[in-house]
């Protein structure tokens, strides 16, 4: 049995679009052991939704490809299972919750079909009843109120808030052992947040479930993850336990993403401070480090060769930098 | 639901008198006269005249018209002109099953055939598979009827010349009933039929189906882990539905007049002959009898589709 | 089914004996009943069932049917009939004069809406007063029962072809019992009676076929056919089809199978009393000129058109009263004063240049435009007009537009012709006869007044027109004279100076092309493509 | 090739260019263009390049005639009946001698401009009908959808009789001098298309109506009324451009039912006179000959199959190409 | 009373836009015909004042009401009962036309990107989609109008003939954030408009709001979830649950001293971006069964899940009063 659980080595995913190639994903690696919380943050449109999308294997294809590395799952690659293996593994050892819960409902099933046709395809033998049950349960669980009757609703009949949650409970409805969630939070309330994440948890002690958290919310990530990995432009510009990464973060990008949070505790009036400049665009070569024209340390090497993730500091802390903090 | 059932039921009254009304007034002022046209070349003056007195046609025309509504009101659609001792409604009592049954099954094919051929060609789509398909099915819809017809008429009796098998060249069976020589009578003129016309339900299946599989939520169905058949027939089918509704309410709607060319060509005993045949001799009781079913048919095809739309997508609301 | 049919004359076991003789070309017949009949199907159907007192046999001549015999008064406006003893319905049921009187009185009933029976019946007198309502009933004044066996009819003028008439299924008996009992509907019960003929109905199913069975109390020589069942083919195509499949023992050929089984031995031609004929509206300029007319007629090459388009089947004619028709006449010339069919392009371009003088033009260029309008809905018609197109083109230079047309519309437009010099300048129909006498193709057709006389012969501005007129009285004394070869040859003289004139420009008799199996045994049509009552007796299956 | 200018620097591809070219990249559309590009040429110039091929023939009926009159599409060579593909005839004779393929291009002529006729008329219809009605529901789409269910049930043949009956004469004097369609004695097709037309939108304007009820769902409606949007505009704008699949799709089927309706309608004269030609006229004037010569059906039947099938095509073409979200 | 205060602040003129007794209810269908079976009380009965220049936060449990108030509001969903006004214009009973006019002045920001964008339209047409319906400029002014807002919402102009599908998450969000702010309305409802947003972009696009509500005076109905950001950028908060507003305060004020326990127990669930805190914190775990819309609790709507719930709250509904000068509060019990 291998240690890791997930294990992506130098992953490539490429949109082949009229205005050229869209490099995504470029060489991205990283390791996840079972029951382990993941954080991911970053750069909107820095490749996180697709590395997500490439571990299930759910790139829109055309025009998005897979076109290099390997995926272990198990120490098994996923990249070349053929379809049906993956049919068996998605939603049963690897579940999703998509980044935009508004559309990735069926408009023409009810919430409870949805969630109990997971169930009834990975679960051998279990009875129709029982299967509704259980989406009713994952319902109450997720802290939809009345979950019997809304089970029958569709879902235009659901808030963003409800309809994330749904999402999540057909994600969880089969004990996963990787969650892949893909800001699964970002339209509810703390309180639910906090319950939600809490439940997240609760199954990573109970079935060893390992959560990729893929999340804009600095905050959820301190309180619910133990490693997290910071993406820029398609490329991991850092990665550390989540205590360094908050503590002593190294790369600037991670820096200044620190920096344009707003503080419960600031005074009313003052400014939020953006990282300047705009992020490149990903279907043009980069040669470089990707960061550099926005980077306020940049040096002249920085604009000619492109940092490797290298260790920094202590332990397991690394950064794409050539000139860490 | 009630409220929606009785606006239809006004809305049938109302195109059901228009339907009529146009009708008459087209034969009102069409050329050719239905007296006209039973004398033939026998015609005189006084026996024209004395004719048109019995089937008052002399009256003025909204006479005419009212006397024709109160009899529908009775739902009493009067005598065939031309065969003069059959009550129209006897005519209809015994073509329409035998139309509707044709074409029901017809309807049967266009679904068995044209929606699977249609799902295949979309998940292939612009592929040699997706030509292929494609081409058949236009190439057997472009095909005109009586062309097919005949051509599967002349197999079957080449078949029968050289067998000695005896396989019906024509004719139906019993309405309705299906024993063997039920089935012999039916087949080659259903899958002519059903054939001919699958590819409009192939094409609009396709059609709409690509639209669909790009959705997100058939990227949360594979998600699952659901085998790609449950992702196409549950998930991307249900959802390409609304066109195949439309089509199969208004198909559904048009079994009631029958299909002419292929009733006619293989001698089924229908009521498609007798609607077109109706319009040619001035038949006009006939004619505004047709004109009534159908106009009954197409708003129940297009009523049992406007639910059908609601159950399908519920995004959809009556009213 | 098989290639190859090895037929004895031996007759087959009564099971056998059944034969499928399609209705072909319509979907059920129009009526069941003899009063309302008008076509050929429906009068094929009504033969089996119904009997007249008169009826014609396979050569056209008059044969006493429910009659015995018959005298005329001097004056020949009385007609006695004498039936046969003890006749009865096929429910066995006696048949007297009574029956005979009611079933002729009712098809002339205003109520019965007949479109025949006011014209074959148009002799007897009175018979209008009944049609326009001012009397009930010509019972016990036309028409005299003395007693159960005889039947006596007056009638209005001297005529001979009042028995041909008489021949019409519009006086064939019916039984006022069935119709008393179910009104408009009695032909859907004609298996509880109904008629006197060799057969009864076994079964009726509309739009899909009759089923026919000896009628055990039919008065003559009994069929020995156990069944006859008339199955209905919207399509000749089809029931052709469908006797390839060995599926039907009868059927006509279709024209594009007509080379194909011409080389059969089951193949048969019956020639019709039909004929396909062009007319032009004397009152419509150029056809108010008579060489105009004849140059037409003459720059046409029937015999080609027969041969190209008819495939041989119809043949070429110059004839207003068809071959087969008693009063035929062989020795008749073209308006080339020849027999022959096959047109005179020189005389044709002479007739021109006359008619081009008449009309007072130099050129055909000057010519109003000419139309020539006919029934669409016919494959076969739209070839040869477009080959007559041609035809007029390359010899007279002439461009005729052609006009198919709505049969309905054609009968409609052809009427206001009439007396109307702004009405249908030329157009193509045909004539079938109603009953074997040349008054039905001549003054019927051409008399002053006559509903059919639509080109205005006779009635219009030529300066020949008293002639016409002449013509017109000649027919009309043939009319009444008694049978015999005078009435004919005048018939004759008149039909001749109709042609000169090209009243009728004549293209074609129709033959019925058909195919019957060759173990049926004494089938063929007659010119009416009807079997005879007493025929019946004569058909049967052979071993096979 | 490492590229060092910015974004900015290059200009953005408009789409509408971007479409077209990938509707150029696209084989099967661009051949079926081409196809239909092709029969448009043929029926427009063949006849003349086809006259000016033959020689004289000397025909038994005729005399000698040349080619600009043997070759035409109603001469008849009354000897040379059902005749297989020669020099003289590229494509045979019909059953009264007459050139297919001369027959063949005219019929071509009419057909195609019947079918662009009534697609018209029947696309325009269709649309406006069934969006009105589905997008605006109420009584606006009960008024339209019975509207819509009379014509569906209202019987077209009687139209069309009466419509020829009524303006049949004026038409062959007026509309005569109409291009392609008047000069053959064909004017009549005029008022033919208009009826066909006339009958044809209702499916479409069903199937529109259908879809525009699930389009103006979407959340995006609601953004473009938001942004200020006028029925007309969100109409226009919104729900038109997503109906064009279903559209193209119903439309270039209905092209074979109209080549084929008007054979009908031609066949009861009402429609093409002889001795015109359409395709649909000649495929069932040959069609009892299917058993005996059959390849007189087969010739215009082929080409009838070709015509739907390049309009398919094309139609699949132009719909992946205006599509945003295909491949490319 | 409270009412009554509410009701003076709009006579002083700076009222903004004034909603009284809205009250949205869906029905929820069943059964083969589709009958009404029963009523989603989305909202039920609320009332707010915003003022003019003023950015009002708008916070609550998922599923509250929050995006079907916004969307009343701006009569993108006919409200089943009470009144909008804008400008003093009364919305609900504007005919259309006239409506489509106001549109100018009020835009929201969906909080679903990318339901909310036409797939066949470019990105560069739907933001220019606002500007030409109201005729701001010609096509070339437009063109460049277009390049301005994308970048204003960091989004590389080049991007322009993309379609919304080639675009992440976030980038779709900042497409309908141009969009709504092409037309400089008065009033934008802003439905989570930063919630798909990394923090850089989020604080870009987040002072880019307050700049242009600086410049113009512009007015928000800020919906969204994360607390630090509604304080941030809001002048006074409205904390709704279950169709109701429960707190209405200045922002400060409200995350100083919160009145209504259900307040209390979202700002103790606030995740804090730092681990150690995290670690430490205490929270208010909301014991109880979440309420449905469907048949909410008599009473008070949050007894079942409030821990100093008395008999009272149980029978009677705790009517929206100004407990401390412009601090209302809904609760029998406050503080
Ligand atoms: N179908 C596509 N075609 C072209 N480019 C695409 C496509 N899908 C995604 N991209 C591009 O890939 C890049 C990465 O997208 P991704 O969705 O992974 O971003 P993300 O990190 O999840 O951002 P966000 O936080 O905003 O969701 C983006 O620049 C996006 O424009
Ligand atoms: N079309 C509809 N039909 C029935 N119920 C609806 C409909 N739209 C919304 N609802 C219900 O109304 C309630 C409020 O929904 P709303 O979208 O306003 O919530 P919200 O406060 O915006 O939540 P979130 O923060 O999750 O987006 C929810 O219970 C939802 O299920
Ligand atoms: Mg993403
Ligand atoms: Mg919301």
């Amino acid at each position: 049995m291998p240690e890791n659980l997930l294990e992506v080595n130098n992953l490539k995913t490429y949109f082949f679009t009229r205005s050229g190639v869209v490099k995504a994903v470029d060489d991205v690696s990283f390791t996840m052991r079972p029951g382990e919380a993941l954080g991911v943050v970053g750069e909107s449109g820095s490749g996180k939704s697709v590395t997500a999308l490439s571990i299930i294997r759910l790139v829109a294809s055309p025009p998005g490809k897979i076109v290099g590395g390997e995926i272990l799952f198990n120490g098994e690659n996923i990249l070349e299972k053929n379809n049906d293996e993956m049919t068996e593994l998605r939603g049963s050892k690897i579940s999703m919750v998509f980044q935009d819960p508004m559309t990735s409902l069926n408009p023409v099933f009810t919430i409870g079909y949805q969630i109990a046709e997971t169930v009834k395809r990975h679960r051998k033998g279990i009875s129709n009843d029982q299967a509704w049950q259980r989406a009713v349960e994952m319902l109450d669980l997720v802290r939809i109120p009345d979950a019997r009757r809304r089970a029958k609703s569709y879902p235009h009949e659901f808030s963003g808030g409800m309809r994330q949650r749904v999402m999540i409970a057909i994600a969880l409805a089969c004990n996963p052992q990787l969650l892949i969630a893909d800001e699964p939070t970002t339209a509810l309330d703390v309180t639910i947040q906090a319950q939600i994440l809490e439940l997240m948890k609760g199954l990573a002690k109970e079935f060893g479930t390992a959560l990729m958290l893929i999340t804009h919310d600095l905050g959820v990530v301190a309180g619910t993850c133990e490693h997290v990995i910071v993406m820029y432009a398609g490329h991991i510009v850092e990665s550390a336990p989540v205590r360094q990464i908050f503590q002593t973060p190294a790369h600037p990008y991670t820096i200044g993403l620190l920096q344009s949070i707003p503080r419960l505790d600031e005074k009313r009036g003052t400014r939020l401070t953006p990282i300047p400049g705009q992020p490149p665009d990903l279907s043009r070569e980069i040669i470089g480090c990707p960061y550099a024209p926005r980077c306020p340390r940049v040096q002249p090497r920085c604009r000619q060769e492109r940092p490797e993730l290298k260790p920094v500091g202590r332990g397991e802390q690394l950064a794409a930098c050539f000139y860490p903090s | 639901m009630i409220q929606f059932l009785i606006k239809r039921l006004i809305g049938l009254v109302f195109v059901v008198i228009g339907v009529t009304f146009i009708t008459f007034i087209m034969g009102y002022f069409a050329p050719g006269d239905p007296i006209r046209t039973m004398l033939g070349e026998h015609f005189s003056p006084q026996l024209y005249a004395q004719l048109r007195h019995a089937y008052g046609l002399d009256l003025p025309w909204y006479e005419q018209y009212w006397n024709f509504l109160v009899h529908l009101a009775h739902f009493d659609f009067g005598y065939s002109f031309k065969t003069q001792g059959r009550p129209v409604w006897d005519i209809l009592k015994d073509g329409v099953p035998v139309s509707m049954e044709l074409a029901l099954w017809a309807l049967v094919i266009y679904l068995l055939i044209g929606v699977p051929v249609g799902i295949i060609s979309a998940l292939k789509a612009n592929t040699w598979v997706d030509t292929l398909n494609m081409g058949i099915m236009l190439v057997l819809y472009a095909m005109p009827i009586f062309v097919f017809c005949v051509l599967v008429q002349v197999l079957i009796v080449f078949i029968d010349q050289e067998t000695g098998a005896n396989w019906p060249v024509a004719n139906w069976g019993e309405p309705w009933h299906y024993t063997w020589t039920d089935i012999q009578f039916k087949l080659a003129p259903v899958l002519v039929f059903g054939l001919a016309g699958a590819a409009y339900f192939a094409r609009i299946t396709r059609t709409s189906m690509l639209e669909v599989m790009r959705q997100d939520y058939i990227r949360t169905a594979r998600a699952k882990g659901l085998p790609e058949r449950l992702v196409i027939y549950r998930h991307a089918l249900r959802n390409a539905l609304i066109p195949l509704i439309t089509v199969t309410g208004v198909t559904l709607g048009f079994t009631i007049t029958g299909a002419f060319l292929i009733e006619n060509i293989f001698n089924i005993p229908g009521i498609g002959t007798i609607t077109v045949s109706s319009v040619l001799d001035r038949d006009y009781p006939v004619i505004q009898a047709t004109a009534v079913l159908l106009a009954i048919g197409v708003v129940l095809g297009n009523l049992l589709a406007d639910i059908a739309y609601t159950l399908v997508d519920p995004r959809i609301k009556l009213e | 089914g098989g290639g190859t049919q090895t037929t004895s004359q031996q007759k087959a076991p009564a099971s056998k004996q059944v034969l499928v003789y399609p209705e072909a070309g319509v979907s059920d017949i129009a009526t069941f009943d003899p009063g309302l009949s008008t076509d050929l199907y429906s009068i094929q159907a009504i033969d089996m069932v119904f009997t007249g007192l008169v009826q014609l046999d396979n050569n056209l001549t008059v044969q006493p049917q429910l009659a015995a015999s018959w005298q005329t008064s001097a004056d020949g406006l009385t007609w006695t009939f004498h039936l046969k003893p003890n006749l009865k319905f096929s429910d066995g049921t006696p048949l007297t004069s009574a029956d005979v009187a009611y079933s002729i009185d009712r098809a002339l009933q205003p109520a019965e809406h007949s479109t025949t029976a006011p014209i074959y019946l148009a002799l007897i007198k009175d018979s209008d007063l009944l049609q326009k309502g001012k009397i009930k009933t010509i019972i016990g004044d036309s028409i005299q029962t003395p007693d159960p066996n005889t039947v006596v009819i007056t009638i209005k003028k001297k005529a001979a072809y009042f028995l041909d008439a008489l021949t019409y299924s519009c006086s064939y008996v019916v039984e006022k019992k069935l119709i008393d009992k179910y009104g408009k509907n009695w032909t859907d019960h004609l298996d509880e009676g109904g008629g006197a003929g060799p057969f009864k109905v076994q079964s009726y199913q509309h739009s899909k076929q009759i089923v026919f069975v000896p009628n055990p109390y039919y008065y003559g020589p009994k069929p020995q056919l156990q069944k006859v069942i008339f199955p209905f083919y919207q399509k000749i195509d089809t029931a052709y089809q469908a006797y390839r499949a060995g599926q039907v023992d009868i059927a006509g050929v279709p024209s594009s199978y007509v080379d194909q089984a011409r080389k059969g031995n089951d193949f048969h031609l019956a020639p019709q009393l039909w004929i396909n004929y062009y007319t032009m509206n004397y009152l419509v300029k150029p056809f108010d000129s008579i060489n105009m007319r004849r140059a037409f007629a003459l720059a046409i090459n029937k015999d080609e058109i027969v041969h190209a388009v008819w495939k041989d089947i119809y043949i070429a004619t110059n004839h207003i009263v068809p071959k087969g028709m008693p009063g035929y006449d062989p020795n008749l010339k073209g308006p080339d004063g020849t027999t022959s069919t096959a047109g005179n392009p020189t005389m044709a371009k002479q007739y021109l240049e006359a008619g081009l003088k008449d009309e007072g033009l130099t050129s055909v260029s000057q010519l109003p435009p000419i139309t020539l309008t006919y029934p669409s809905g016919s494959a076969d018609a739209d070839r040869e007009v477009a080959a007559l197109a041609q035809m007029w083109q390359r010899v007279l230079g002439i461009t005729v537009k052609v006009h198919a047309e709505d049969f309905n519309k054609l009968l409609d437009d052809i009427v206001a012709a009439t007396n109307n010099p702004h009405g249908l300048q030329f157009w193509g129909i045909a004539w079938i006869a109603d009953y074997p006498d040349p008054q039905d193709w001549l003054t019927l057709q051409f008399d002053a007044g006559v509903p059919n006389n639509n080109m205005n012969y006779g009635q219009n501005h030529s300066p020949d027109a008293a002639q016409q007129q002449a013509t017109q009285k000649l027919m009309e004394q043939a009319d009444a004279m008694p049978n015999g070869p005078a009435r004919y040859q005048a018939y004759n003289q008149a039909e001749q100076q109709l042609v000169n004139d090209v009243a009728w420009l004549p293209m074609e008799q129709v033959q019925a092309p058909y195919v019957v199996k060759t173990y049926v045994h004494g089938f063929f049509y007659n010119p009416q493509q009807l079997i005879p009552p007493d025929y019946w007796s004569q058909i049967y299956i052979t071993q096979h | 090739m490492p590229e060092t200018e910015g974004p900015k620097e290059r200009k953005p591809v408009s789409p509408l260019r971007e479409s077209l070219r990938r509707l150029r990249r696209d084989t099967r559309a661009m051949v079926s263009l081409g196809v239909i590009i092709f029969m448009v040429l043929l029926s427009l110039f063949g006849p003349f390049v086809y006259q000016h091929l033959g020689g004289i023939y000397d025909s038994p009926d005729n005399g000698p005639i040349p080619a600009t009159v043997y070759r035409t599409f109603y001469h008849q060579e009354l000897s040379r009946q059902d005749e297989l593909p020669s020099a003289q005839y590229w494509l045979g004779t019909d059953d009264l001698g007459r050139d297919i393929l001369a027959r063949l291009m005219q019929g071509l002529l009419v057909s195609i401009s019947v079918a662009v006729l009534v697609e018209v008329i029947d696309i325009t219809m269709g649309i406006l009908v069934g969006v009105l009605a589905g997008y605006f529901g109420g009584w606006i789409d009960q008024v339209l959808a019975r509207l819509t269910d009379i014509i569906f049930a209202f019987p077209g043949l009687l139209f069309i009789i009466l419509l020829t009956g009524i303006f049949g004469t004026w038409a062959d004097t007026t509309l005569s001098n109409v291009p392609i369609v008047g000069p053959n004695g064909n004017a009549r097709l005029l008022l033919v298309s208009a009826a066909l037309a006339l009958v044809s939108w209702p499916l479409m304007a069903r199937l529109v109506r259908g879809q525009t009820l699930q389009i103006k769902e979407q959340q995006f409606i609601e953004a473009a009324r938001t942004a200020g949007s006028s029925n007309f505009k969100i109409i226009w704008r919104h729900i038109i451009p997503n109906l064009f699949s279903i559209v193209v799709v119903a439309a270039t089927l209905d092209i074979s039912n109209t080549i084929i309706g008007e054979a009908s309608i031609s066949l009861l004269g009402l429609g093409v006179q002889q001795p015109g030609s359409s395709l649909g006229l000649m495929i069932s004037e040959a069609s009892n000959a299917v058993d005996t010569h059959p390849w007189e059906v087969l010739v215009p039947s082929l080409t009838l199959a070709i015509l739907v099938l390049a309009f398919s095509f094309l139609g699949d073409g132009l719909r992946d190409a205006f599509d945003p979200r295909t491949k490319d | 009373m409270a009412q009554q205060q509410m009701a003076t602040s709009t006579a002083t003129g700076t009222t903004l836009v004034e909603v009284k007794g809205l009250k949205v209810h869906f029905p929820i269908k069943g059964g083969l015909f589709n009958r009404t079976i029963a009523q989603v009380k989305a909202v039920d009965g609320v009332d707010l004042t915003i003022r003019r220049g003023e950015t009002l936060g708008l916070v609550g449990e998922s599923g509250c009401g929050k995006s079907t108030t916004g969307r009343a509001i701006l009569q993108l969903i006919k409200p089943t009962a009470g009144s909008v006004k804008l400008n003093g214009v009364e919305l609900t009973k504007l005919p259309p036309a006239e409506l489509r006019k106001k549109r100018a002045e009020m835009q929201m920001i969906f909080q679903d990107p990318f339901g909310s964008l036409d797939p066949r339209f470019t990105v560069g047409q739907i933001i220019a989609e606002p500007l030409e319906n109201f005729k701001r400029g010609n096509a070339r002014e437009i063109r460049e109008q277009v390049a301005h807002l994308l970048e204003v919402v960091g989004l590389n102009p080049y991007y322009v003939n993309r379609f919304p599908h080639e675009f992440s998450g976030g980038q779709r969000q900042r497409i309908g954030i141009a969009r709504a702010l092409a037309l400089r309305p008065s009033f934008i409802v802003a439905d989570e408009p930063v919630s798909a947003l990394d923090v850089s972009i989020q604080a870009q696009v987040v002072n880019l709001l307050q700049d242009l509500q600086a410049e113009f005076g512009l007015t928000y109905l800020f919906v969204a979830h994360n607390l630090s950001v509604v304080k941030h950028i809001s002048d006074r908060v409205a904390v709704m649950y279950l169709g109701r507003i429960v707190e209405l305060a200045a922002s400060e004020k409200l995350y100083e001293l919160p009145l209504h326990p259900y307040t209390q127990a979202l700002l103790s669930a606030i995740p804090v971006p730092d681990p150690e805190v995290e670690a430490r914190r205490k929270r208010i775990i909301l014991e109880g069964d979440v309420p449905s819309p469907v048949n909410p609790p008599p009473g008070c709507n949050f007894h079942p899940r409030c821990w100093k719930a008395q008999q009272i709250c149980r029978e009677v509904t705790p009517p929206l009063e100004e407990k401390e000068r412009d601090h209302y509060v809904a609760c029998h019990f406050p503080g």
